[in-house]
């Protein structure tokens, strides 16, 4: 699959509360290849310091060609690039790792916590061009957090769900909360987000329906050579699997869930 | 800066014992995984040589995540030389390597003389296997932990016996975290070396100071990237006054200047390790830095200028 | 981040030896002048105490230039210990110092045993010097230039010399040039050391391909800054657990968060070098942060958390 | 003599031709003290790398109150200052060293090379301010290097006279040429540039004309603590000085000349 190492114009750049930003960039020849749940890995600042790309999920294929990012203001890197100005360039290497699976033929429901809901729009897109119209259930802190994605995925004809941590929009209280009220015909569950969340959403579809989960760890180079971005394997202690190759994007059941 | 020239190429080629390499620009071992990992982002055809993730007899787990911490232009690793293991790097590895169109250096670890020693001598016959560098910066598990890259003695016994039973030319990894490189320098090329490589990482530590805790599961791990550079060069330049064979210059190199300054202070080759995780073109950009150079000032080969740096 | 608490100020108090600090923070020798060069852009009498540059028995003119070579994240120095001499020292800089309203330590250096021993004789009655600081990484004249350093017993042959003839707590400031710092420590301990404090700068090298020279007219210089921050937080660490007296950790320090890292590893101050040049306000937000992290943990003391670092 | 260390704003941003730039900087604490010839260190970058500032000296006394600086790109804290857009902040420590000297009665010349002009417009400034008008000679690769100082120099009242090195304006040449030509009433000679430029001032004044000059020399302090701005003392081995304290302006006298 190709990859691409390239310096990409940023188009716009959107704020939203709770310090998220969306970037947009022409990265037409990714956004062309990419699936979703793919990342790319981001030069962020002016030097060598940071030295390390950081990891960001393709959260958008662009109408006009190109590919969307949204991040979260967590640190010394994306508080650089939440400060990028349009005509600015961006260098990013990708699409990197192996995206979310097929859908099944039936119901598919997406769940999203916080940050972790950046890759579930590029999802949606791509099931609702193969006609699959998933259910959205999308969690965060408080309503405003939601600006960013819920109008979009409306806009697609997805039904969307969501809660919030401290009630001020939709469900008071965690997304998983919503899972009981999922339909019986649901087939898949495809979640993002903190790892507390996601392990939530693993035990509710235990065996009885498929579920893929999208994680983050540490990571130097996103193509598999430092071995940096380790996580056990169920049941074994003599190898591990790395996030960036194998991932991001496993299987519930491939994951060693707290 | 360097600007571009337009007489013939240079000649780059560079002769590491029975091995000859094409130019100077080798991929560093455990950051270039096996070559694939970067075959999407540039010619692996054009790089001097490939040296692999390092392989020991048994197939190795590695440490606990996390593993790797950045840190100020640089970053700290406990990858606990994670690998396939030597039967499983042959059959699943081999192959593909062989028809990258590149010299291939297998990396190997031991916990003990005679694990080296076993490993040379399976590898000895491998076809498309074109030299070993010899890891010593691994714990003596015999000798209670302490690193052969620390004692001359212990350092000189594993490479002594790689010799034995080696096929191919034999570069011996040098650790940073001692007082004296150039004694180990002579210490290993007296024992029948046929190159060094120098520096492996330098030990340090990150602590997260709202868990109180090492951000590393190891506690301490191996630094790399820009940050050790002016520590690399010192070290391969004391050493390429200590020693005859050929230095291979490794630490921080991220542009043709870096690489140039180790050829300067007198390395034959160079390595690029970190740089490869931030800029996955760095090895063939690189290559091209050193042919314009080489043209800017019109020197023919990259062997007229190495250790040419003036101290007067 | 660490957020501003509100509650009552946390003990910031330090004793070395016999020599009691307000609070952790010192700046380091040779990266803060005599004090008076930052007069105008922060608070000495906030400071933990100063440690001025090296003095020599006679006055040294130091290396030609240039002298210093910026590096990825860090610097390079050949300063060559440039002072004004211990006499100077005593009649131009002290009488300033005294009045600053901060603790003095006087860093000291000689090229023998004799001149280390000499200088703390002369200094051990001298009003407002707080304590000493031996930089043993002076290289030793008699014994043919290695470092004194390098060796436990030529370091501990100094601490000897120093403490019979000192008046004040004598602190031994460690080399990170050495395979194992823990047993340096050890030995300057075991020679009557009242504390160590480390590290002093890496030796590395920097070369301008152009001219085919190195950077520095000394050849090398000591690599100093954020890129050893790992490297010295490392060692500050590994010494911690080898000695009983008190640790200050130097090496890379530019914040709050960095100078809480060598705390629970094991340091009970710090010293803060190369930030003070492009941060002349760094110490005084580093004491601020220290306060503020303390306030937020509801420790009581500084010394609460000295050396708790988890590792299981 | 007050020092600052603060963030200022950057209030426009001019390019010139051969990678020149003019910095206008809110810095109205700072333009209030310093004195011509005193310089500024200024942290370049987003992260730490660059880690030292870059020494800069004062260009001049904006109108509005504040300071501007006029850089040339040569590397990459240069680069970094040059992309800096206009209400992005700047970091600086200052004034720093020792300015120029006060004028004598009668006759001043200003004598300019390159990007070493820079601090000659302040100086300019404040010699008019005193009913002194200089005479300027600068020197410059091509004609339109002089377009950010000879504007502003004759606004002030100089008489400028301008050398090239390509002939595209002025005397094709160098700067130094045009001495011989000075009127025999100078008394002082104010010289900035490169050094075999000042070396041929300095010849040119020998004990018959007071000159002053300006040096440069790495630093990372600019404070006077790190030593690392050490310039030999002519006649002297056990000593060195320190151009960032017992400068940047020096008598042509104290100066080892190459
Ligand atoms: C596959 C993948 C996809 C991701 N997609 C998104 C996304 O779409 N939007 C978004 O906002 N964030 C995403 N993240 C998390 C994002 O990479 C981190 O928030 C970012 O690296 C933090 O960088 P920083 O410099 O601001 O933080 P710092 O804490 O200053 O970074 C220090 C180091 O830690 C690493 N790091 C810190 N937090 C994380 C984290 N959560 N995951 C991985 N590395 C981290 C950094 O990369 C850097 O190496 C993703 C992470 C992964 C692994
Ligand atoms: C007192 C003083 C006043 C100055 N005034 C001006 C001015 O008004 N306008 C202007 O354009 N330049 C001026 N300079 C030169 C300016 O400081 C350098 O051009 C700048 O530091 C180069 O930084 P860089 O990162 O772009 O270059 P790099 O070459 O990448 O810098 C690497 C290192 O070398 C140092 N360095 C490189 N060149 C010089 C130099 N010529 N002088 C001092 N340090 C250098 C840098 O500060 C840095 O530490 C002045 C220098 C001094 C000492
Ligand atoms: C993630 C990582 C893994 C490494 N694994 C090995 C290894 O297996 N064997 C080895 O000899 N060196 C290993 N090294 C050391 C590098 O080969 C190189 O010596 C060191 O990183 C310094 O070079 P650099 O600064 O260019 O990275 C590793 C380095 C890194 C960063
Ligand atoms: C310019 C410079 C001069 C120094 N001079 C001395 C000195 O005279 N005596 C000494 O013991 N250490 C000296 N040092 C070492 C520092 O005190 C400190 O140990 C070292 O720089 C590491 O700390 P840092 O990374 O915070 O700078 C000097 C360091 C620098 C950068
Ligand atoms: S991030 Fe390097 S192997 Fe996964
Ligand atoms: S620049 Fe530090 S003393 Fe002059």
């Amino acid at each position: 699959m190709p990859e691409f190492q390239k310096n990409y114009t940023v188009r716009r750049v959107e704020h939203f509360e709770a310090n998220i930003v969306r970037l947009s960039l022409d990265a037409s020849d990714i956004a062309a290849v990419a699936r979703p749940g793919q990342f790319v890995m981001v030069a962020c600042g002016t030097g060598q310091d940071p030295l390390l790309r950081r990891p960001f999920s393709i959260h958008s294929r662009y109408p006009d060609g190109g590919i969307q990012l949204l991040l979260r203001v967590v640190g010394r890197g994306t508080a650089m690039l939440a400060e990028t100005a349009v005509g600015q360039q961006i260098s990013l290497v990708g699409p990197l790792g192996k995206g979310f699976g097929i859908p099944p033929d039936g119901e598919v429901c997406l769940v999203g916590g916080g940050i972790g809901c950046a890759p579930l729009f590029f999802l949606a897109q791509w099931l609702v061009e193969q006609g699959v119209f998933p259910l959205v259930l999308l969690g965060a802190g408080s309503a405003g957090e939601h600006a960013a994605l819920v109008p979009g995925l409306r806009d697609l004809g997805c039904a969307v769900h969501v809660s919030t941590d401290d009630g001020s929009l939709g469900h008071h209280g965690f997304v998983t909360d919503l899972l009981p009220a999922l339909s019986g015909k649901v087939q898949k569950v495809y979640a993002c987000g903190p790892v507390p969340m996601m392990a939530a959403v693993a035990r509710f579809c235990g065996d009885r329906i498929a579920c893929e989960v999208s994680l983050e760890t540490h990571m130097a180079c996103g193509l598999g050579a430092c071995l940096g971005c380790a996580i056990p394997i169920p049941g074994r202690t003599d190898a591990y699997r790395h996030v960036c190759k194998h991932g991001p994007v496993f299987q519930a059941t491939e994951v060693v869930w707290p | 800066m360097i600007v571009h020239a337009t007489n013939s190429t240079p000649d780059l080629h560079v002769q590491i014992g029975t091995l000859k390499l094409d130019n100077p620009v080798m991929t560093a071992s455990g950051t270039f995984g096996y070559g694939a990992e970067f075959a999407g982002l540039l010619d692996l055809s054009r790089l001097g040589a490939i040296i692999v993730k390092g392989i020991s007899l048994k197939p190795r787990a590695g440490n606990p995540p996390p593993r790797i911490v950045e840190t100020a232009c640089g970053m700290l690793n406990a990858i606990g030389l994670e690998n396939v293991g030597l039967e499983r790097f042959l059959v699943e590895k081999m192959p593909y390597l062989r028809q990258c169109g590149t010299r291939v250096i297998v990396n190997i670890l031991g916990d003990t003389v005679a694990e080296y020693a076993q490993l040379a001598g399976r590898l000895a016959g491998v076809a498309g296997v074109d030299a070993l560098e010899v890891n010593i910066s691994c714990p003596n598990v015999d000798k209670g932990g302490v690193a052969f890259g620390a004692v001359p003695e212990m350092a000189a016994a594993v490479v002594r016996a790689v010799k034995e039973h080696a096929g191919q030319p034999v570069i011996v990894k040098l650790s940073p975290n001692v007082t004296d490189v150039a004694l180990m320098a002579r210490a290993v090329e007296d024992a029948g070396a046929d190159a060094v490589s120098l520096i492996n990482t330098l030990i340090g530590m990150a602590i997260d100071i709202h868990a109180r805790r090492p951000k590393l599961a190891n506690r301490t791990g191996g630094l790399s990237g820009p940050a050790v550079k002016p520590v690399a060069l010192r070290m391969v330049w004391q050493v390429a006054q200590a020693v005859r064979i050929p230095v291979i210059g490794i630490g921080g190199i991220a542009t043709a200047e870096d690489a140039l300054e180790f050829v300067l202070a007198g390395a034959s080759a160079v390595q690029v390790g970190t740089a490869n995780f931030y800029n996955p073109r760095a090895a063939e950009e690189i290559i091209d830095g050193i042919s314009a150079y080489l043209g800017q000032y019109q020197e023919p080969s990259l062997a007229a200028i190495v250790g040419t740096l003036r101290h007067d």
